[in-house]
């Protein structure tokens, strides 16, 4: 079938599908009796409308990053990487074992120990399906979806019997010495004059988009990159040029389970400023929604967990100022990664027609 | 044409496009019933298109199709079937974990259950193989059969569901001489019953010794249809290609060196951990080419991938007097290439390229570690790639020449030629070539056959793989014939010919004396 | 809580107390449950934002938020149940829960035949031991050598809301004998009383009156009055009294539900008797162990 | 542990195991027809709210069945246009309709009851209730047989033997039906099917919908029968279970009826600790147990106990080649 001009494979399609999952979206909303406007407007003005909201739209846009980097990382490698949940939780811990370990003097040192910590746990957590899916040729889908569920069972053994301090009842960890606390963006100075009030989002917001240009670095311009790549378009042919299958199937997945972890640094360390159960709130799968509508490429991806930012927080208000209940924000979810996942080749086969008939009309008129 | 005078098929104005490719323009085309009819033509010519709309697996996006006189069309396989037509195509459609019984009622059982169509089957293959030598074990697993028996399967799908028509698309690439033989001899007896056969190959011999009339395409046309008695091979190669073409290279007699590689009992074994590669020793001087004839599956393709580092092995190698590792640190092909050895894949599509890189990315493959590619310690010069993948694609005649193209969007013979480009502008020691021509057209084979015989004039030494006889009789200077992981002795191309080494290659006769 | 809004259960009472109060007062109030552990500051400091005065919590999982939050909001007024919260601006309603499981105990033990009645905890923490205990020493002050069967189901807030599981050991502890449950799990407690419906036993509910949810099968309910605990916070408004507040028996603030749903079940004999203990308790006749005192309890083990 | 606490543990193991093994099932034909299905957990969860609300409003929990396996249809078609017309990744494909499911249940329960997501409790006609087998009463005198006849064997919902009936129906249809034949034979190289002139769509298809009646099934089971009413997000992961049973199984009838059976009993013990604690002597956290099943897939999917090799086309959309 004819090949779309390269700019409506990357922009056009992805909008169309965003389209339609929020079509859909406005249906689901009618069909429960909700004005799908009101809701719209809700949304924007709750997360984009003032500052406070951008700074939660913002904290969540930060976590989306991180977990949608993970994902195209491991995705050029030709693995889909389901596991960013599990890798998250145990970021988290990393993060929390290291904020707690010593009175840190200042949040600097902190934010780079803990970001080694929740790496190095992410990336450990990513390391079995990995070494798995090298050396025995487990599928790692399944492999991650595993991991994920025992990740959460560790979690809960480790808050509840170990990390709980004595007396309190809800299974979390203690709070993080001051420390150890990281400066919201209402507290650094130049962008205190936007942000007023206290706001989640935090300096991690930096880390994030300083990690989505180290991606890009690594994965086109490094020969690790260029073989990363390789190989997950053709595992033969990589084995042919002399690319190390297990090296890069360890070294793509290590990074990408560590970039989820690091997704923790944001929620755990800059907003809890404590390890929670479940921490992670799901943000690891939405990773895959946000690699899928950034086409596995950082820009894209950062635009992609800005929207996302803006229907997690737009949905959180959903649920706080309308009867809309905040669930709804799941279902456009599952509708984007639907759309831009599964049904982009419907997608394309409509714009491949609508631009078909363009081209013949031109024809007829020349 | 035909006795009776009416056409068992006849196709009238078929086009068909995938997208930018018009892959057949207004074919027509009446075979006789009752004859063996052959098609050639250059690869992506179009054949196995027409063949697949003929049996319903395209749709024609115009034309119609007559079946014994009448207007017969046909949208999908079930109809071609009904219609009496089999088809075995280039790559067989077996379930490899099935049986052979399983596999022939496949979509032709008579109930819901299966224990009838099961029964019956197994009198009716009884009765077939009997009839035309076509004998397999009706209860072994595909996965278990040579490719020859697979074949056989095939055939017996389209009897088995009575097909009178039987087309079959380039059958003998994977069979020996003897496989081949045999196969043409089924295919007589067929035609005898009355049925009509239509045969896609390559092989100009094949057209000559087995069809009644052949049809010629070029770039999705029908140039012409000839009886084959009335025509020769190069009469046909020039329909072929739509211009005279030297189906012999002519090359100066070799002037070996001293040994580049010398191979000393190599053993491979596959995951499976079969031994594929039996003890395997051989010399290749600079200067030299070394050519492996053999059928497809004989340890060829370990041989290459053993010496390209594709595959761990056991035994001695050495380049140059130098011990080249052949497992562990060392044995993988980045080692390989560092040592000088330079390697044209047998399948370009699964090795040579990545199909969704630019030109110049491939230009890289396998070398993306080469200091001319580096800007510094960490990253790499893709403009410098660019540019230099502007030269090889230059020197190449590579069309269209546009680095930032993507491999998948060149045709086969240009793919092949970026490999070739790419391998043998890092000037290696030795060369290994697999399968240099597979799926390129007359044109393009000449060129690559220069450019290995001027590689060889440059005091290179050449490991030359292939399944096609006559490329390795014009271009090595030396034959050695592989059968079941062995070595069934060495040859002069100029003291032997296609019967002793179509016997060697079946694993008959043949004793170790070098020439 | 996590237990959702509508687990029949603590949330539901904590949103009738409020609707009460919209309804008397005409006042509007804003409620939202939470989705996830994480959210709870996110929702906290919303509504504070939002200007909402008083907010009111329910669950001890607040606390640890509730600290960080009110010194951010010195001039709103905040109301915690189940937990106590040492800051100016901030309410704390407790409960004697294990008084009024000490009477719901003892009609267990009145109306159990087997001598074996069974407690079904949500999360495993010490609030819901002092529930367990205090139910422990009604049933042994009324029949020493009974059995009690303790189960917790689980240790997350996930056990608030499980009901396969609380129906799947409520049907494990019948089938060691118990033919008394009471159920102190928040929205698990649905699936035990639906399994002791199914089969054949009694179940006693909790925090607010669940006799209806299955009528002739309910012994009885532990009221917890979290709907006056939120009423009364409600109605203080912005002048809400800050520092902690304990409700008991003496003030109604504990208790066991009686209602035409259970009145076949509770012969007049019965009910007589556990009135009487719970005079005692005001009293101070009777002191029941408090687990969460010291974590210990005399009756029972966890 | 004595013998009743055993028997009461298998009677629990046998209730939490039934939606694992239909699940898997339906796992089963999907996948052996060449579409992973990561969607199971989805299905099951709309087909549990379909069916608790249906069986609500009609006070018929025949009704609700059939509403629950028709909702779940509904996701395996949308699965089956994805995965099989549109040829998408099937793994993303199930991963959305997933979220889909999770988060439509909720929203519609709510807007029809406002109970917070769930479902009114079923009572009566509205549920399936539990059914004694014959003379389960008369033989309970006998010893051991007895009482393990009336306590796990008797005494479960219909659906319960309907599964259980499943596992030999489904090993008939796969190695003894011309069905089967085909859709083994679509999952394993989908070109042989069609060049055999046999639809590879339709017969997948075919397939997506029994994986969607099997998976409407187990739904309507948690909603109406394992429980009384449907809650929020209630599957809780039994459709991820399932697909570790499947694989555990290597894709096999019978072995699915071991594994599930075997993943119901972990469950079966998470539920009592202190049982576990009595038998191995010390305290197990629960967790451990939770997440055994899964520890155990790994392992099998490492090859340690056998290799699992999935249906050889399994998970790519078919695209005519030659
Ligand atoms: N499925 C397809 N999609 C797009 N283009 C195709 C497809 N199949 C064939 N083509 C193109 O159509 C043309 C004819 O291909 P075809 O396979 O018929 O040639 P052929 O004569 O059989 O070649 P060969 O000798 O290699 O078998 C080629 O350009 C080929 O690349
Ligand atoms: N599978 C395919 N899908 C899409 N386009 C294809 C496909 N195969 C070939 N093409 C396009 O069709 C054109 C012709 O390809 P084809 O392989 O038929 O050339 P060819 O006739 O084999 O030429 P050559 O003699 O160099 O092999 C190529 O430029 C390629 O872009
Ligand atoms: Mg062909
Ligand atoms: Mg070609």
């Amino acid at each position: 079938m004819d090949r779309l001009p390269r700019w409506a494979d990357v922009v056009l399609v992805p909008f169309v599908s965003l389209l339609l999952a929020a079509l859909i979206s406005a249906l689901v909303l009618l069909s429960i009796g909700q004005s799908p406007v009101q809701a719209f407007n809700v949304m924007v003005d709750g997360a984009l409308g003032s500052a406070y909201g951008w700074g939660y739209t913002l904290y969540y846009t930060t976590s989306f990053i991180f977990t949608g980097l993970a994902v195209t990382m491991a995705f050029h490698a030709g693995l889909f990487n389901i596991g960013g949940e599990g890798q998250a939780q145990l970021g988290g811990l990393g993060v929390a074992l290291v904020c707690l370990a010593l009175p840190w003097p200042h949040w600097t040192l902190a934010l780079v120990a803990a970001t080694l910590g929740a790496a190095l746990f992410g990336a450990a957590w990513a390391a079995i399906p990995a070494w798995l899916q090298a050396k025995r040729g487990s599928h790692i889908v399944i492999t991650t979806i595993m991991f994920n569920y025992i990740a959460a069972a560790l979690l809960v053994y480790l808050l509840v019997d170990v990390l709980r301090p004595a007396g309190q009842m809800d299974p979390a960890s203690a709070r993080f010495p001051a420390g150890a606390n990281l400066p919201s963006l209402n507290e650094i100075p130049g962008l205190n004059l936007i942000f007023t009030k206290g706001v989640p989002a935090n300096v991690t917001l930096f880390l994030a988009l300083a990690m989505a240009v180290v991606v890009w670095a690594i994965l086109w311009q490094t020969r690790l990159g260029y073989q990363i790549r390789a190989f997950g378009k053709s595992e033969p042919a990589a084995r042919y040029a002399g690319i190390n299958p297990v090296y890069i199937i360890m070294v793509s997945m290590l990074m990408s389970g560590a970039l989820a972890g690091m997704m923790s640094i944001n929620n755990v360390m800059g907003e809890a400023e404590r390890l929670l159960q479940n921490s992670s709130e799901g943000a690891g799968f939405i990773g895959i929604a946000v690699a899928l509508m950034g086409r596995n490429h950082p820009v894209g991806v950062v635009l992609a967990a800005l929207l996302f930012g803006f229907l997690y927080q737009g949905g959180a208000e959903l649920g706080l100022w309308t009867s809309i209940p905040i669930e709804m924000r799941i279902v456009v979810q599952g509708l984007v990664i639907l759309f831009t996942g599964a049904l982009d080749m419907m997608v394309r086969m409509m714009l491949t027609r609508i631009f078909g008939l363009f081209r013949s009309q031109k024809l007829g008129a020349a | 044409m035909a006795a009776d005078g009416t056409y068992a098929i006849e196709l009238k104005g078929i086009s068909k496009a995938f997208g930018p490719v018009q892959a057949n323009k207004d074919i027509n085309i009446a075979v006789p019933r009752g004859t063996i009819h052959g098609i050639i033509g250059e690869n992506g010519a179009g054949k196995s298109t027409l063949m697949s709309i003929l049996y319903g697996f395209y749709k024609a996006d115009a034309g119609q199709i007559f079946i014994g006189g009448k207007l017969t069309p046909i949208p999908d396989s079930q109809s071609a079937i009904r219609a009496g037509i089999g088809m075995v195509f280039q790559h067989f459609k077996l379930v490899q974990n099935f049986t052979v019984l399983e596999n022939v009622i496949l979509g032709a059982e008579d109930g819901p259950l299966l224990n009838t169509s099961l029964a019956k089957a197994r009198q009716v293959l009884e009765s077939l193989s009997r009839d035309y030598e076509l004998d397999v074990d009706p209860d072994a697993l595909i996965e278990d059969l040579s490719v020859g028996h697979q074949q056989r399967v095939e055939i017996l799908k389209a009897l088995y569901r009575q097909a009178d028509i039987l087309i079959l698309d380039e059958p003998t690439g994977v069979l020996t001489p003897a496989e081949a033989d045999h196969l043409f001899r089924i295919l007589k007896g067929l035609k005898e019953q009355g049925k009509t056969i239509i045969l896609i190959t390559h092989k100009l011999r094949e057209i000559m010794e087995a069809t009644d009339n052949v049809s010629v395409m070029r770039r999705g046309t029908m140039v012409a249809t000839v009886k084959t008695a009335e025509t020769s091979p190069e009469q046909l190669a020039e329909l072929m290609v739509g211009r005279k073409v030297l189906l012999e290279v002519e090359k100066k007699p070799a002037r070996p060196g001293d040994v580049v590689l010398r191979v000393e009992d190599l053993r491979v074994r596959d995951e499976h951990k079969v031994e594929r590669l039996k003890g395997v020793s051989f010399e290749i001087r600079a200067g030299e080419i070394l050519g492996i004839a053999g059928v497809a599956g004989n340890g060829q393709s370990e041989l290459l991938a053993a010496l390209g580092g594709m595959m761990r092995a056991t035994g001695k190698v050495t380049l140059k007097g130098q011990d080249l590792p052949l497992s562990g640190r060392g044995s993988d092909g980045q080692s390989r290439r560092r040592a000088g050895i330079a390697h044209v894949p047998e399948d370009r599509h699964h090795y040579g390229l990545i199909l969704d890189f630019t030109a110049w990315e491939n230009v890289a493959f396998g070398y993306f570690n080469a200091p001319e590619y580096q800007k510094n310690a960490l990253f790499m010069d893709n403009k410098a790639l660019r540019q230099d993948t502007a030269r090889k694609m230059q020197k190449y005649d590579v069309r269209p020449p546009l680095p930032d193209l993507a491999a998948k969007n060149f045709s086969g013979g240009n793919q092949q030629k970026i490999v070739v480009a790419r391998e043998m502008e890092q000037n290696p020691d030795l060369l290994l070539v697999g399968q240099p021509t597979r799926g390129v057209d007359i044109g393009a084979i000449e060129f690559i056959h220069n450019q290995i015989v001027a590689l060889r004039d440059a005091g290179k030494a050449v490991l030359l793989v292939s399944v096609e006889l006559d490329e390795i009789m014009s271009l090595s200077d030396r034959i050695a014939v592989m059968f079941d992981g062995r070595i069934m002795g060495f040859r002069d191309p100029d003291r032997t010919d296609e019967r002793e080494l179509g016997l060697m290659m079946a694993g008959m006769a043949g004793h170790g004396e070098a020439a | 809580d996590l237990g959702g809004k509508f687990d029949k259960s603590f949330n539901e009472a904590a949103f009738n107390g409020a609707t009460r109060w919209a309804q008397e007062t005409g006042g509007t109030f804003k409620e939202l449950e939470m989705q996830s552990e994480a959210q709870r500051e996110q929702a906290l400091r919303r509504l504070a934002e939002a200007g909402a005065n008083p907010v009111v919590m329910t669950g001890f999982a607040f606390g640890d938020v509730l600290n960080t939050v009110a010194p951010d909001f010195p001039d709103t007024k905040f109301a915690i149940i189940d937990m106590v919260v040492d800051q100016p601006n901030v309410k704390s309603v407790v409960f004697n829960e294990h008084e009024g499981s000490y009477l719901v105990g003892m009609m267990a033990a009145l109306a159990s035949k087997t001598g074996t009645v069974g407690f079904i905890g949500g999360m495993d923490i010490p609030l819901i031991r002092k529930f367990g205990c205090g139910y422990a020493q009604g049933v042994k002050a009324v029949n020493p050598d009974a059995k009690i069967i303790i189960n917790m189901t689980g240790t997350t807030p996930a056990a608030w809301n499980d009901p396969v599981k609380g129906a799947e050991l409520a049907k494990g502890q019948k089938a060691q004998g118990a033919d008394v449950i009471y159920a102190a799990a928040g929205g698990t407690g649905v699936g035990v009383l639906q399994a002791a419906a199914d089969e054949g036993i009694l179940s006693i509910g909790v925090d607010s009156n669940q006799n209806y949810l299955h009528p002739g099968k309910v012994l009885t309910s532990m009221l917890k009055r979290v709907d006056n605990a939120v009423y009364e916070a409600f109605k203080e408004g912005e002048n809400l009294a800050t520092g902690v507040h304990v409700m008991g028996l003496a003030n109604d603030g504990v208790g066991y539900a009686m209602d035409e749903n259970n009145a076949s079940l509770v012969t007049p004999e019965m009910q007589a008797q556990v009135d009487a203990a719970a005079e005692k308790i005001k009293s101070g006749e009777i002191v029941v162990h408090d687990y969460m005192s010291d974590n210990t309890c005399p009756a029972a083990t966890f | 542990m004595d013998y009743n606490t055993l028997l009461q543990i298998l009677d629990s193991t046998l209730r939490l195991a039934t939606p694992l093994l239909l699940a898997c099932l339906a796992g089963l034909f999907s996948e052996r027809s060449g579409i992973f299905d990561i969607g199971l957990e989805g299905k099951m969860l709309a087909a549990a709210m379909a069916s608790g609300a249906v069986a609500f409003l009609t006070g018929s929990v025949w009704v609700g069945l059939l509403a629950g396996i028709g909702a779940s249809l509904a996701f395996a078609a949308i699965h089956g246009l994805a995965s099989i017309t549109f040829r998408g990744n099937q793994l993303i494909s199930g991963v959305a309709l997933n979220f889909l499911a999770s988060g439509l249940t909720v929203l519609i329960a709510q807007s029809l009851f406002k109970q917070g997501g769930r479902t009114p409790p079923l009572t009566g006609d509205a549920r399936f209730n539990p059914v004694t087998l014959p003379f389960a009463d008369a033989l309970q005198g006998v010893p051991i047989i007895g009482p393990f006849y009336h306590e796990v064997i008797s005494g479960h919902s219909l659906l319960v033997y309907v599964a259980l009936a499943m596992v030999p129906l489904s090993w008939w249809v796969l190695n003894r039906t011309r069905f089967g034949l085909r859709l083994r034979a679509v999952g394993e190289n989908p070109a042989a099917v069609d060049t055999a002139g046999v639809s590879v769509v339709g017969l997948r298809f075919a397939a997506v919908a029994i994986t969607g009646l099997l998976c409407g099934l187990a739904g309507a089971y948690m909603a109406t029968a394992l429980q009384a009413g449907f809650g929020k997000d209630m599957t809780a992961g039994r459709g991820y279970i399932a697909l570790a049973a499947l694989i555990f199984a290597k894709w096999r009838p019978v072995a699915a009826l071991w594994a599930c059976l075997l993943f119901g009993f972990f469950q079966a013990l998470a539920l009592r600790p202190d049982v576990v604690q009595a038998v191995v002597q010390v305290k197990v956290p629960v967790p451990f147990l939770d997440a055994l099943p899964y520890v155990l897939t790994v392992i099998v999917l490492a090859g340690f106990i056998g290799k699992a090799i999935p249906p050889r086309a399994g998970g790519e959309p078919y695209v005519k080649e030659r």
